[in-house]
């Protein structure tokens, strides 16, 4: 193994506490969040007991020091996807993120007073907006709002048997209509890495703006946003060892400059009147209020640590756990993989159906012998229905975890099977 | 506690071997309930003969608990006059909120009981709630109750 | 005094540091953000350590001990204002409560395909929306944006010399035309409080929103939703001891049940298809993707600390110390209090202006002494305009502050004079 | 190093006596700055003589440091060429990006080396490059200096 889970679990004191009757706890559910190392918790807690103020405002030496360690996090994470930090904003999460972006949509295509919209982020009848069927309900159903709004129309890429997205359509479907192209690099649901580059290549050749939800992709492999080719990316902080309550929106500096402001208030202004106000530049403009300055300092500290596991190790670590899980699952009898189950061109997420047992009482198993997954549709409800099952159990490891933790599962599995006569 | 025990023989029957399931002929209210983490559906129609009697049909998909609890609440509660229907839903609940400690009362519940051990497992009381929920919005929309009552 | 503050200051480590030339920290920018007790940081420490994972969604013992967390903080802080849980939105901050609040006009306001508005929240041309002249940016952006995009038109009780609001002009300025009324109530600019059961009641005489920006008043005083009459109240939780990251709306239930989504995604739905989603009841309508589920935590922490030493206690902590601080105040020459100058009906921000010296000087020396204020238009620029100053200084006390903290503010500011020769 | 000596008495002199402030007659670009923090302003004109020399005027409002930085800039590069007064600019860029520990070159900087203090107070040094900011950006819309020439 590339990674030394006992060490790294050394640092995750959750790891060691037992669920129901006294059993370890196999933690097999980070796509949904991950856990935290100490140094995360510190590095929050640190902040809070040394230099916590109010940031960009004060001119006293606390918030010298708060705006400081703002903004270096703020440095740290953009230089973690090859950015630099003009070009990050921090939201809450990714779901604010995919927001942010298409209410930059709405927002520019519905009159206002003040209008002189940047045309490429207008859209109305006729324009068409492209995602996948196998989007997170945060890459879909902000879309569907602003086609709701603005009368554009909704396109998505299909999903074949096997969890791959049909690209024979591909010009088909994005063509000289479409003005957004937004798709998830690594799914939640089915594990499927997508090729974003060839996506985000065909929305420049029709002049569409493309947005990547990186979502799963960030905390579990090397990403760089130039790689990518994408115009947006949006990720979370509590997916990659970070708190919650912290997302990150990257953007091409050209791009953002069109946006207009999503949410309004305090720190984003330029100058402000009783009854106008202008604007600051991004990142800026995007972040009313008070930000998130703890989480922020919090999501730097984990992306630290991975930097130190190393990306690369950290993807090995886990290409090597995941063909040990699908090899495994694949072998058993009434066990179906929903998504690739081949173990190329996917990551650690891996869903799938138990003939004759519905998925939660599957989780109903797992968590009996102290197996943590998740069971449901993933927010990801139209996979589901595209591969015709209500639910699935989603299993999902990330540097703390083996192969032991991989065994215990499938053990639950069996017995549930055995438990249910499936 | 553990798994197995909370899988009552009961309930693993009324799941394989579904009691009344279907749809009726002239519902009088009818309601579809959907648990959104997890895509559990049930419809459940009824409808009130002269004699004030209830008749219900169902229909649904799901896990083993929301299906057996509308399963086993179809066949309770068949036949119930109103009072006796709202009194088992009022009871049902209870048992669900009693975090597992419940002594339910099994004249009014009938196999229903056997749930008490699922509402040691908050993510699965919603499942056993679903068919019951699904029941009291039908008896709304048919008219028989009136919405608030509970 | 009614608390101890020497025991209070006991909680909060930050307060035991130095600042530039090994000074002593008065903190008095608590109006800005207050400074967290340890207990805070273990609460948010202790949900990482023990039961993180994500809420609402898995089927294992640690989502349920997190869903168990997250709803009980929910709880508690609802319970802070006497209100019900189901009647408490989390946010990150409280301009993205008031965000919401805003949007939930426009939105109802721009055609959408499936346009069942509830007619509470459309507003056109003919309408108008009310606020003061004494807002948070927080507050009047939103609004700003609300009026550009549908036409509505912004209007406001004006402040009169004393940093009162003009209330003579209510019934002309709330008219039939009025479809909101959205204000502070207590002045983070000019400590005012504002009598806003009368603002509410009128605003519902006339079938207005009524919207309170509650940010500078639910930290330091017993408030109590019922009471104030509105039916919507926004605050944040890192102004009342609680972490970075987490706000609050409240809502009367029937006018939470009328507000169409505002960010939309995950954990926010009912059904999703690709074409079409619908949602799900408030709360949770209005929690779209992973929550702020340790800051929620957080400040619930922050707030039992606050209960247990009493929100009367604390009030009435604040309400000496301001007197001390406004008589030494009004009694230095060359210092002029923007703002009520009489210890009542007013919180603990104090803003005042030094003769010849601009607020950023008067600030540095405050510093330089170790003393933490905020000097600009604390994001009440038109306020400060009101007042004809580019900018004030604020000081701002709390629990952990006593007279000792505003008698080397007070020296400080004389020394400031002695050197400009002001 | 505390306060008094971050107002170096330069500073302090031009706050109260500012150097040719005061706006000028056909300024051929012109720009107004404001630091969204604490409301400070400053106006920046320019013009070009024949021999290509700078000729400034400004108003503004707001702080000792940024109105004393103004009256210095004024001061300093009324009539340099526009290299002189590019190189001005930069080296005082540096200096306040120096976190206070530079030792500015005084045949550049004149007057202005006494801001050095400022550079270690991170809110005010967007009070001191105000007027340089707005300097630049006048001569950006002079037409005298391409955009993004720095
Ligand atoms: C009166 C008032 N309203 C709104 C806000 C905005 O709160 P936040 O920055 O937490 O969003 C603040 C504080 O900054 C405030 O004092
Ligand atoms: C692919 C994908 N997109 C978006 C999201 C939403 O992220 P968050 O809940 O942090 O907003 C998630 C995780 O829940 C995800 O897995």
């Amino acid at each position: 193994m590339t990674i030394d889970v006992d060490k790294v679990r050394e640092d995750f004191p959750i790891l060691d506490r037992t669920v129901r009757d006294q059993r370890r706890l196999v933690y097999l559910d980070s796509a949904a969040t991950s856990q935290k190392p100490i140094e995360v918790l510190e590095a929050e807690a640190e902040y809070y007991r040394t230099c916590n103020a109010a940031v960009h405002r004060g001119a006293h030496q606390l918030a010298e020091e708060a705006t400081d360690a703002y903004e270096s996090a703020r440095a740290r994470l953009a230089a973690f996807v090859g950015a630099t930090p003009d070009q990050l904003v921090f939201t809450k999460n990714a779901t604010e993120s995919l927001n942010l972006a298409a209410y930059a949509f709405t927002n520019s295509s519905v009159p206002h007073g003040q209008g002189d919209a940047d045309p490429r982020f207008v859209v109305g009848p006729g324009d068409t907006i492209v995602v996948t069927q196998m989007e997170h309900h945060a890459n879909l159903v902000p879309w569907q709002e602003v086609c709701a709004r603005t009368g554009a129309t909704l396109r998505w890429l299909g999903v074949d048997d096997d969890g791959r997205l049909e690209l024979d359509d591909l010009d088909r479907v994005i063509d000289e209509t479409t003005r957004v192209v937004s798709v998830v690099h690594q799914s939640n649901i089915l594990g499927t890495l997508n090729p974003v580059r060839l996506l985000m290549d065909r929305a420049h050749e029709v002049g569409a703006i493309g947005i990547v939800d990186a979502c799963q992709s960030v905390p579990h492999q090397h990403v760089d946003v130039h790689e990518l080719g994408a115009d947006l990316m949006a990720w979370s902080g509590h997916k990659m060892l970070g708190p919650t309550g912290i997302g990150m929106l990257w953007g091409r500096p050209d791009v953002l400059e069109g946006m207009p402001p999503f949410i309004t208030g305090g720190s984003m202004i330029e100058t402000v009147f009783m009854d106008h106000s202008t604007f600051a530049a991004p990142p800026k403009r995007f972040e009313a209020g008070t930000p998130m300055v703890a989480q922020a300092v919090g999501a730097a500290a984990g992306a630290a640590y991975l930097e130190r596991l190393g990306m690369d190790d950290v993807a090995e670590h886990e290409h090597q756990l995941t063909g040990y899980a699908l090899e495994r699952l694949r072998a058993m009898p009434g066990v179906r993989i929903i998504g690739p189950s081949d173990n190329h061109e996917r990551g650690s997420a891996i869903s799938f159906v138990v003939d004759g047992i519905h998925a939660h009482d599957v989780g109903q198993f797992l968590d009996d012998r102290g197996v943590a997954v998740r069971v449901g549709h993933h927010c990801a409800w139209p996979t589901c229905r595209r591969f015709g099952v209500p639910a699935t159990t989603r299993m999902s490891s990330y540097i703390y975890n083996d192969t032991a933790d991989i065994d215990v599962a499938l053990d639950a599995i069996r017995a549930a099977q055995d438990f249910f006569g499936a | 506690m553990n798994v197995e025990s909370m899988y009552q023989e009961i309930i693993l029957d009324h799941y394989r071997n579904p009691r009344g399931r279907g749809l009726i002929e002239a519902p009088e209210g009818e309601s579809h309930q959907v648990n959104p983490t997890c895509g559990d559906e049930v419809t459940v129609q009824v409808a009130m003969d002269r004699e004030g009697h209830l008749h219900l049909g169902y229909e649904g998909q799901g896990c083993s608990i929301s299906q057996a609890s509308a399963s086993v609440m179809a066949e309770l509660a068949e036949g119930f006059d109103l009072a006796t229907a709202e009194a088992a839903r009022a009871a049902f609940m209870e048992m669900m909120r009693s975090k597992g400690d419940a002594e339910p009362d099994e004249d009014i519940l009938g196999d229903a009981v056997a749930f008490v051990g699922v509402a040691k497992y908050p993510a699965r009381i919603k499942c056993a709630l679903l068919p019951w929920m699904a029941l009291q919005d039908a008896l709304v929309k048919s008219g028989a109750m009136k919405e608030g009552e509970k």
